[in-house]
């Protein structure tokens, strides 16, 4: 859409932060177009003539910047290409650079002509819930149509769709101040606690500091408010003991004082990604005192069609005018109730724009800013209102505006004239920004000089001083940063040198604002004129009145049902404002509506930096045991455990997964198998109680064990279900070797230290983990014995010196280690520990040692269907956290003997004493062929459909090599009554029939482990 | 008799500006006395009462909300519904409770959205999948309309998510209910409100329970701060503030509550069709109907009313997701909030009579209530009208924590959302 | 984020470098009598619990420091902790006045602590 | 009798002696031995019996290290401490420790391989720290021997301040992490992601 380009001519206006020396080009919609190296998105696009940047949610409206920073709701562009792409920025703080390229949103088939603002022109049919109310018939429409239809509507910029290519960081820090926001006061405040010797952090939102001051039209302590904001950063910047952040937003404040902050480090700038800078960082701030410094932000009016292109806050219109030396267009009409906007027509004057009446909603006002308009030459019509717009180009652009006479009090308007113009500057005053104060449940309350909220009861944890706290001019907004920077040092011992004295600026009284929530439209009461309060949801202030009339009474209901409040803006604009109409509409004081709740972040932040570093490679660690290499090399197919990742078998050449594992388990049968068992939970425990603690632990003996000797326990939880299994060993009178599950290991560690800290507080016993000190290898099959005796040692293997559950310790192939003859295979087996950094040699020596027995290794799997051919229950598998060990058959390890161990009570609660229980039992599929599925449900009576009772599940399921046959596990009700019997298992494909056997399937009387 | 709400309706009411609405619920003051008071006004409260009303035939019953209806957590949950629980007694409540949503909006005369579009629980470890095969087999049999899905039908169903096997949880395979999916949570609340109002029951709002009056061993009335209410039936649901009015009974509960967080994104076009859930790392997440993807994830561990939580669950849910799905690294999320859940011992709910006569309670519904809404206070209505426990509800009595006759869902290694 | 203090090794860090424990003053009926204990005191004792909106008194464990079990009491709705004290003591005296409902019933019922 | 191969946690990454375009400097120290402590300050004999073997007194300060020559002592709670000392020696000292606590309820364990050290040293390595682990790393309590058991890139972790000036410290993780702990350290640490907190600013 056209529009004359409108740069002020050079000189005209200060163009604080362009530099027009610096050109640069940029694209919007495909459109190449040019600004300066300084410029926003939103001051370029205006500078380039293009008003119009986006459509509105709801009834696609056409949309252009109404604010000049966060506070904007209408100008979201997409920028960025391909995986860089990020919907639904800010035109407003969108940084050019040379070559930026930003796109519309919302619109089709684009931001000129959009189909979809067709919705306007039925919007008298979508008032605030119209969806709650319809589409509910019939019903599978619903799914089929309606919202299909809806879903695409919905929604404003799109996602890109390829993994983002940037890299984000976190980064801790702690501080004694924090100040939010780098205007005047919060500058104020930075200096003032810095001069204490605290350590503070400055953080602005911004590329540059200052805040909204150049606007105020003051001098600041005698100086320029930019040669002020200067000296005040030079200073910051100079300190040894504060860090100073621009295009960092204050996001959230949470419990105790944390804080978390994004800094934007290079968005602005390509060329510092390239050089290995992040894109974002997030700041995690845990502050001594939260000094919030945030400013304010004007609001802006509810007139008939109050939308429209053209039509902005009077401090922005100011703002792209003395920044960016960007008038948006050329005749001007000021519409306010309050002194600020005075200064924008000031401004435009100065810098060439036309400016047409300032129309003042106060019948009578006086003070010297007005007097300075005045004295300028510009007309001032008091006691009126802008009722109305005249547009063409759909709306897009503006050619007049209706002003009315207006007395105070909803009336009908009955007058109006009209008055040409092409834009609109509109102040309602200002609403502090207590957003971060709220963040944690600071209390606000109503201020009724500036008819709006402020932070209420300010305590040593948070503050809040300037525009934020309400004090709207200069003077008082450095002196309150002085002194809440000051109060910060009070506490502290650090010397105090002495702050910059008093503020001392001529402070500008100003005439008393008039509140004015509606402006009346002419002619008929408001029908079919839109008065947009929330612009960027489309709620008029017609549907607040309609959620009141339908009873959704509390302001928060109100919210929910028209949405105000809801969009990426988060009310900045129109939350006050909504209150305000609703206490119209009410009866009610604002104070008496109350307020929505504040909720993080203060402005949008990316999901990338909240995921940081910790993504790809880094998402979570991969815990590696020192064979990890070598499994890599030899092409093992790995499976997460745990954070571990374990070779769940070693393929060779083409084989696949089955083959491989069925390989696997021969080996082990018939030659000899090595498995990397390093994973496996280590504990050292030690001292003169240490036998009785492992009594209270474990549901078995183990006082009695002897030295030298090994003995598998059970681990009860207090509930009496089973935790953890594993075989300790003793090493000594007072010292032991807990082996726990591997996932077990972290857990049990801590649960032995929570029960000798919070409960045995008497036993003598000290418990260290040392999983990590040793790698450990289960070598295993008929063969194990040979290889040992083969491996060059000091230690007698035989069968005699060496019986099944023991222990030695001793030398092999030069390498220290730990042999304990243990079987989790039901094979002739040795467990070999070495220290962890002699793992890979010995591993190697292992396998060379092994080599003419025909030994090779072994994964997860094998290692599963061995045990399962056995009948060895896996913690996780064969039980589920509901499970006691008589489920599992493991009742001869729970002691009878025993008054107390962890678990014991409870095993005798009604429902875990119970008979016909669910019991582990084996099953035999009537075809040997046939697998059952992992976690099949057997049934009491096949039905010719669902529902059917199920009877138990089976728990561990696998085509044994060994027994050439199909094996499985399964918890069964009363299922040791039912030895013999044969159970249905309907699948999808049909009914599978299994016998009831003995869950030990194979070596039973265990002669291969003892052997 | 109030307006039926419709299209035509809707047409009527656009002639003249939509002034003529009549109000969704009235807002009475409350009486001396009522047959039934619930207190509670979230989902399940308001679902009881209505139930009470239209199944029982009981219209002089009152229900209190301290703030304003759904204020709670049926006001701020990720509406996540689904069925596929693997214990019995939970298949029956959710199952009952889901078919009641597929006919909900009629029910009420109310549009609550609810959307079936298919619910994705992901297998990213051995272990996660052999769990949730384990509870697709016992759903089958128990006659739900679920099924496992391989990868590929994964990536048909949502293609912007990681399927690539060298991930650090690889997707091995999912737990598929096609018609889980989604409500709007608010429509949920002020459409039994609105139906419950329709049929007598007084919804009294700004209206705090501050004690529980009894003589001997049977409830008299509520202290409340509108006045003194005589009653000699009183259900409790009120979530996370449950051991607070219990107190008030005297009667310990077995909960503690928590802070459960939730976060939105921005609105964009649609990128994800179904919900999905990722448990093995905490993270969930769905696109409403107006475009922000919602998502949460576990809750904190440390007991906390203040309705805020604490920054670590939500990184670790959003990392997660991340990897899941690396399209979002560039959205943002615009709004983070909390709600206090009520976590029971064994992680499922108690629907119980109390010792107090005539004191029930309806609470522990946890991180997973929303979806339980309808069928929850419908069990709860015919246990309070008939002075004993309706069938559904039984298991979930508060005996059984004595009795060790434990519900376990986390057996089926899914977070109850 | 809460910020925590160990009472044992001083120090003081975000919540991700302790370990909550729940309730704290559960006393383990097993360890007393172990033969004595109805169904329902076995009950109580694994699930009920206190769930103070306000003053609450509860376990932690120092994770990242000295790896020991302490006591904090902390108000429920604003976070602040109000005490910490050693795993085999009872709150100080204030403290425990300052407690409510069930608190102030287990302070009151046994100087010892232990509600079981 | 055949040679014993040894490998470090971090001997498959090739520049574990020092990697490029780090704002830092990285290597690992795989010549350290570690002897893991626990005794009772308050059992008579306890502390005289580890002097007799160390040759100093362990530190009985939260979070503090005494050194001598090649032999640190590290403070870990109440009851443990972490001996710091050449690999080649560890066995023996071990040895030697348990022998002089005979007969005192103690526990000494040699974990010189449960552990890899990595020492980050360089102007910003504090900040380093700080963008895996919020113990305050720029705090001035942070002096030279200073002991602080962290949660570093997600994995249990403990910093050991070997210097200040310049800044120095030692990082140990367990074996199992080492990799990840590196591979995060190599991100963080990378020199277009320099930050440099509370300094004088350009
Ligand atoms: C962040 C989050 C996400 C969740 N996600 C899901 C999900 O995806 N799927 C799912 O199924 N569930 C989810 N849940 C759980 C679900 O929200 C709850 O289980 C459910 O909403 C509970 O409903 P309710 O009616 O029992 O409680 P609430 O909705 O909390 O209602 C209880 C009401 O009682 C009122 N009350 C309290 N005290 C008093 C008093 N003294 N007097 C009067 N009134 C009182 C409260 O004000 C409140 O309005 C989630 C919860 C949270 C917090
Ligand atoms: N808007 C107006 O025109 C207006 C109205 C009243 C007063 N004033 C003038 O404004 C000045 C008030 O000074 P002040 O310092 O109190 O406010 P300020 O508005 O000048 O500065 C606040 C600064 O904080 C930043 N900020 C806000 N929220 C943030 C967050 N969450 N994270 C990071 N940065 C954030 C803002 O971008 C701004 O730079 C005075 O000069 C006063 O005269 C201006
Ligand atoms: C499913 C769902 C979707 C939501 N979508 C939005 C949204 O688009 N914009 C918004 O501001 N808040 C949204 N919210 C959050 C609410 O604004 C609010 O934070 C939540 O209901 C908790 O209430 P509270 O923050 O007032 O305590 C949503 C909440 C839910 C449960
Ligand atoms: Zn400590």
């Amino acid at each position: 859409m056209a529009g004359k380009p409108y740069r002020v001519p050079k000189g005209l206006a200060r163009e604080r932060l362009i530099d027009r020396l610096r050109p640069l080009r940029f694209s919007f919609d495909g459109k190449s177009m040019s600004g300066f190296h300084g410029d926003t998105l939103a001051s370029a696009l205006l500078a380039n003539g293009r008003r119009l940047m986006g459509r509105s949610f709801k009834y696609h409206r056409p949309r252009s910047a109404v604010g000049i920073g966060a506070e904007e709701m209408n100008a979201l562009v997409g920028v960025g290409d391909g995986a860089r792409h990020e919907p639904n920025l800010r035109a407003t703080q969108v940084e050019i650079y040379d070559g930026l390229t930003a796109v519309s949103q919302n619109r089709w088939p684009n931001l000129d002509f959009d189909l979809g603002g067709l919705s306007n022109e039925f919007s008298r049919l979508f008032p605030a819930g119209f969806y709650y109310k319809t589409f509910m018939w019939p019903q599978s429409l619903w799914k089929g149509l309606y919202e299909p239809l809806i879903r695409r509507a919905a929604g404003l910029g799109r996602a890109a769709r390829e993994r983002d290519p940037d890299t984000y960081e976190h980064i801790h820090v702690h501080c004694d101040v924090l100040v939010a926001g780098g205007g005047i006061a919060g500058l104020a405040a930075a200096n003032a606690a810095a001069a204490s010797g605290k350590r503070v952090i400055l953080a602005d939102e911004n590329a540059s500091f200052g805040g909204s001051c150049d606007l105020s039209g003051e001098t600041i302590e005698g100086l320029p408010p930019s040669d002020w904001v200067e000296e005040r950063v030079r200073a910051l910047k100079a300190a040894e003991n504060v860090h100073v952040l621009n295009r960092t937003t204050v996001a959230g404040h949470f419990h105790h004082n944390h804080v978390l902050m994004v800094e934007r480090v290079g968005d602005h700038d390509p060329g510092l990604l390239a050089k290995g800078a992040p894109r974002q960082r997030l700041w995690k701030v845990r502050a001594q005192t939260l000094i919030m410094a945030t400013g304010a932000i004007e609001r802006p009016i509810s007139f008939a069609n109050n939308d429209r292109p053209g039509i902005m806050l009077a401090t922005a219109v100011r703002g792209y005018i003395d920044r960016y030396g960007v008038a948006p267009g050329e005749e001007c009409v000021i519409f306010t109730n309050n002194d600020n906007a005075y200064l924008t027509a000031i401004a435009l004057k100065s810098s060439g724009v036309k400016v047409r009446p300032i129309v003042d909603v106060r019948a009578r006002a006086e003070s010297a800013i007005i007097d300075q308009a005045r004295g300028a030459g510009i007309e001032i019509v008091n006691g009126a209102v802008v009722s109305g717009v005249e547009t063409s180009r759909g709306g897009a652009s503006i050619d007049a505006v209706k002003i009315s006479p207006y007395r105070s009090g909803k009336g009908r308007i009955v007058s109006e004239t009209r008055v040409a113009c092409d834009f609109l500057a509109v102040s309602g005053g200002f609403n502090p920004a207590v957003h971060l104060w709220c963040h944690n449940g600071g209390k606000i309350r109503f201020d009724d000089r500036l008819y709006s909220f402020v932070p209420d009861r300010h305590d040593a944890a948070i503050r809040a001083v300037g525009a934020a706290n309400g004090k709207m001019d200069s003077a008082t907004c450095v002196e309150e940063g002085y002194a809440a920077g000051q109060a910060t040092a009070k506490a502290s011992k650090t010397k105090k040198s002495k702050v910059h004295g008093k503020a001392a600026a001529g402070q500008q009284s100003e005439a008393p604002l008039e509140p004015i929530w509606f402006v009346p439209a002419t002619g008929k009461y408001n029908e079919g004129n839109k008065h947009f309060v929330d612009f960027q949801n489309d709620v008029t202030a017609a549907d607040l009145e309609l959620a009141q009339r339908e009873g959704y009474e509390s302001v928060e209901l109100t919210k929910r049902y028209t949405t105000l409040g809801m969009a990426t803006d988060q009310g900045k604009t129109s939350n006050v404002n909504g209150l305000g109409i609703l206490a119209e509409a009410t009866g009610l004081s604002i104070p008496e509506i109350g307020y929505t709740t504040f909720r993080p972040p203060y402005t949008p932040i990316t999901f990338g930096t909240v995921a940081g570093p910790n993504r790809g490679p880094l998402f979570l660690p991969v815990r590696q045991t020192a064979i990890f290499d070598w499994h890599v090399e030899h092409g093992a197919d790995f499976e997460p455990v745990g954070l571990w990742r374990r070779p769940y078998c070693y393929p060779k050449g083409s084989e696949d997964r089955a083959s491989a594992v069925r390989r696997e388990i021969l080996t082990v049968r018939n030659r000899v198998g090595l498995l990397d068992a390093s994973t496996l939970g280590k504990i050292e425990i030690k001292g003169p109680d240490a036998g009785e603690f492992l009594d209270r632990i474990y549901t078995n003996m183990f006082s009695t064990l002897a030295i030298g000797r090994a003995r598998y326990g059970l681990m009860l939880n207090e509930l009496g279900f089973l935790i953890d299994d594993g075989v300790t060993v003793r090493l000594g009178e007072d010292h032991f070797l807990m082996h726990t599950t591997s996932g077990g290991a972290d857990r049990i560690a801590a649960w032995l230290e929570e029960w000798l800290q919070t409960e045995w507080m008497t036993l003598k016993v000290f418990v260290t983990p040392v999983t990590e000190q040793w790698a450990q290898f289960a070598v295993a099959g008929p063969d194990a014995r040979k290889v040992m005796q083969k491996l060059d040692g000091d230690m007698d293997f035989s069968a005699e010196a060496f019986p099944f559950m023991s222990m030695k310790q001793g030398t092999l192939a030069s390498y220290p280690v730990r042999v304990y003859r243990i079987s989790f295979s039901g094979e002739l087996s040795f467990e070999v520990a070495t220290p962890a950094n002699f793992g890979r040699g010995l591993w190697d020596a292992i396998i060379e040692a092994g080599r003419e027995f025909g030994l090779d290794v072994y994964g997860t799997e094998a290692l599963h269907i061995l045990r399962a051919e056995k009948g060895f229950i896996v913690i996780g598998d064969e039980t589920d956290g509901t499970v006691t060990p008589h489920d599992v058959g493991l009742s001869w390890a729970v002691s009878k003997k025993k008054r107390d161990f962890l678990g014991k009570r409870s095993l005798s609660q009604p429902y875990l004493a119970a008979h016909g229980r669910k019991q582990l039992v084996g099953l035999y599929t009537e075809d040997p062929q046939e697998v059952l599925p992992d976690g099949a449900h057997a049934v009491e009576r096949v039905e010719p459909k669902p529902p059917m009772r199920t009877i138990g599940h089976v728990t561990s399921s696998y085509f044994s090599p060994t027994l050439n046959r199909s094996i499985a596990m399964a918890l069964i009700d009363n299922g040791l009554k039912r030895m013999g019997e044969t159970l249905e298992f309907p699948l999808e494909k049909g009914i599978v029939k299994a016998k009831v056997v003995d869950p030990v399937f194979f070596d039973k009387e265990g002669a291969r482990q003892n052997g | 008799m109030m307006t039926r709400y419709s299209i035509f309706s809707i047409a009527r009411n656009a002639m003249n500006y939509h002034k003529d609405w009549d109000r969704a619920w009235r807002s009475p003051q409350p009486k001396p006395s009522y047959d039934a008071v619930i207190i509670g006004g979230g989902g399940h409260g308001l679902a009881t009462a209505y139930y009470l009303a239209k199944e029982h035939k009981m219209n002089n019953i009152a229900l209190l909300e301290k703030g304003w209806l759904g204020g709670g957590n049926t006001g701020r949950n990720t509406t996540v519904i689904r069925s596929n629980y693997l214990q019995d007694a939970s298949i029956a409540i959710y199952e009952l409770s889901r078919s009641l949503y597929e006919g909900l909006s009629r029910e009420v005369n109310y549009n609550v959205m609810f959307s079936p579009r298919g619910l994705i629980m992901l297998c990213q470890t051995e272990h996660e999948f052999r769990a949730l095969k384990r509870t697709s087999h016992a759903n089958r049999l128990a006659g739900l309309d679920c099924r496992m899905i391989t990868p590929e039908e994964v990536k048909q169903l949502v293609p912007l998510i990681n399927t690539d096997a060298k991930a650090r949880y690889p997707i091995l395979g999912a737990y598929y209910q096609p018609r889980g999916g989604t409500a709007r949570h608010d429509a949920v609340a002020w459409g039994y409100a609105r139906a419950a109002d329709g049929r007598g029951v007084d919804i009294i709002q700004n209206c705090e329970v501050t004690g529980i009056r009894r003589e001997g061993s049977q409830v008299t009335g509520l202290e409340t701060s509108k006045g003194f209410i005589n009653t000699r039936k009183v259900g409790v649901v009120v979530a996370g503030h449950t051991s607070v009015i219990m107190q008030m009974a005297g009667v310990r509960m077995p909960i503690e509550s928590v802070c459960l967080q939730a976060l939105v994104s921005e609105p964009i076009k649609p990128v994800i069709d179904c919900v999905i859930m990722a448990n093995t790392v905490h993270g969930y997440i769905s696109q409403s109907d107006k475009g922000e993807l919602v998502i949460g994830g576990g809750a904190d561990p440390y007991n906390n009313y203040s309705q805020r939580g604490s920054f670590p669950a939500l990184e670790h849910t959003i990392t997660a997701l991340v990897e899941t799905f690396p399209f979002i690294s560039r959205l943002k999320t615009l709004r983070l909030w909390g709600g206090i859940v009520d976590m029971t011992g064994d992680r499922s709910p108690i629907i119980s009579k109390t010792d107090v006569v005539g004191l029930y309670v309806n609470c522990g519904w946890g991180t997973g209530g929303f979806k339980s809404i309808p069928g929850s206070g419908f069990v709860f209505a015919d246990t309070i009208a008939n002075g004993r426990p309706h069938k559904i509800a039984e298991p979930f009595a508060l005996g059984r924590f004595a009795e060790g006759r434990l519900i376990d869902e986390s057996v089926s290694a899914a977070v109850a959302h | 984020m809460l910020s925590i203090k160990c009472p044992v090794c001083g120090v003081e860090g975000d919540e991700t470098d302790f370990h909550y424990g729940h309730q704290a003053h559960v006393a383990r009926p097993a360890t007393t009598d172990p033969d004595n204990i109805s169904d329902q005191h076995q009950g109580d004792y694994l699930f009920m619990r206190h769930n103070p909106k306000g003053l609450h008194f509860e376990r932690w464990r120092c994770d990242r420091g000295c790896g020991k079990w302490f006591h904090a009491a902390r108000d429920t709705m604003t976070m602040e902790f109000k005490a910490y004290y050693r795993i085999d003591e009872m709150p100080p005296d204030d403290v425990k006045k300052a407690a409510t409902g069930a608190w102030a019933q287990v302070f009151a019922r046994s100087q010892d602590g232990g509600d079981g | 009798m055949a040679e014993r191969r040894f490998h470090s946690a971090l001997q498959h990454r090739a520049d574990r002696a020092g990697a490029k375009g780090l704002s830092i400097a990285l290597k690992e120290m795989d010549d350290r031995g570690v002897i893991d402590v626990r005794g009772l300050p308050t059992d008579a004999g306890f502390l005289p019996a580890v002097k007799d073997v160390l040759g100093f007194d362990l530190p009985m300060d939260p979070r503090t290290s005494r050194s001598r020559g090649e032999i640190s002592a590290l403070w870990l709670s109440t009851d443990q401490w972490l001996i710091i000392l050449p690999r080649e020696t560890a066995p023996d000292f071990h040895a030697r420790l348990v022998k002089s606590l005979a007969g005192i309820h103690s526990l000494v364990v040699d974990v010189s391989d449960a552990r890899a050290i990595v020492r980050l040293e360089g102007d910003t390595v504090r900040e380093t720290m700080n963008k895996g682990t919020s113990a305050d790393f720029t705090d001035s309590g942070m002096k030279a021997g200073t002991v602080r058991r962290l949660l570093y890139a997600q994995v249990a972790a403990l910093a050991h301040v070997v210097s200040t000036d310049p800044d120095v410290i030692d990082l140990y993780v367990f074996r199992s992490y080492a990799d990840h702990a590196w591979s995060f350290l190599l991100a963080t640490a990378r020199e277009g992601a320099r930050v440099k907190l509370f300094g004088k600013q350009g």
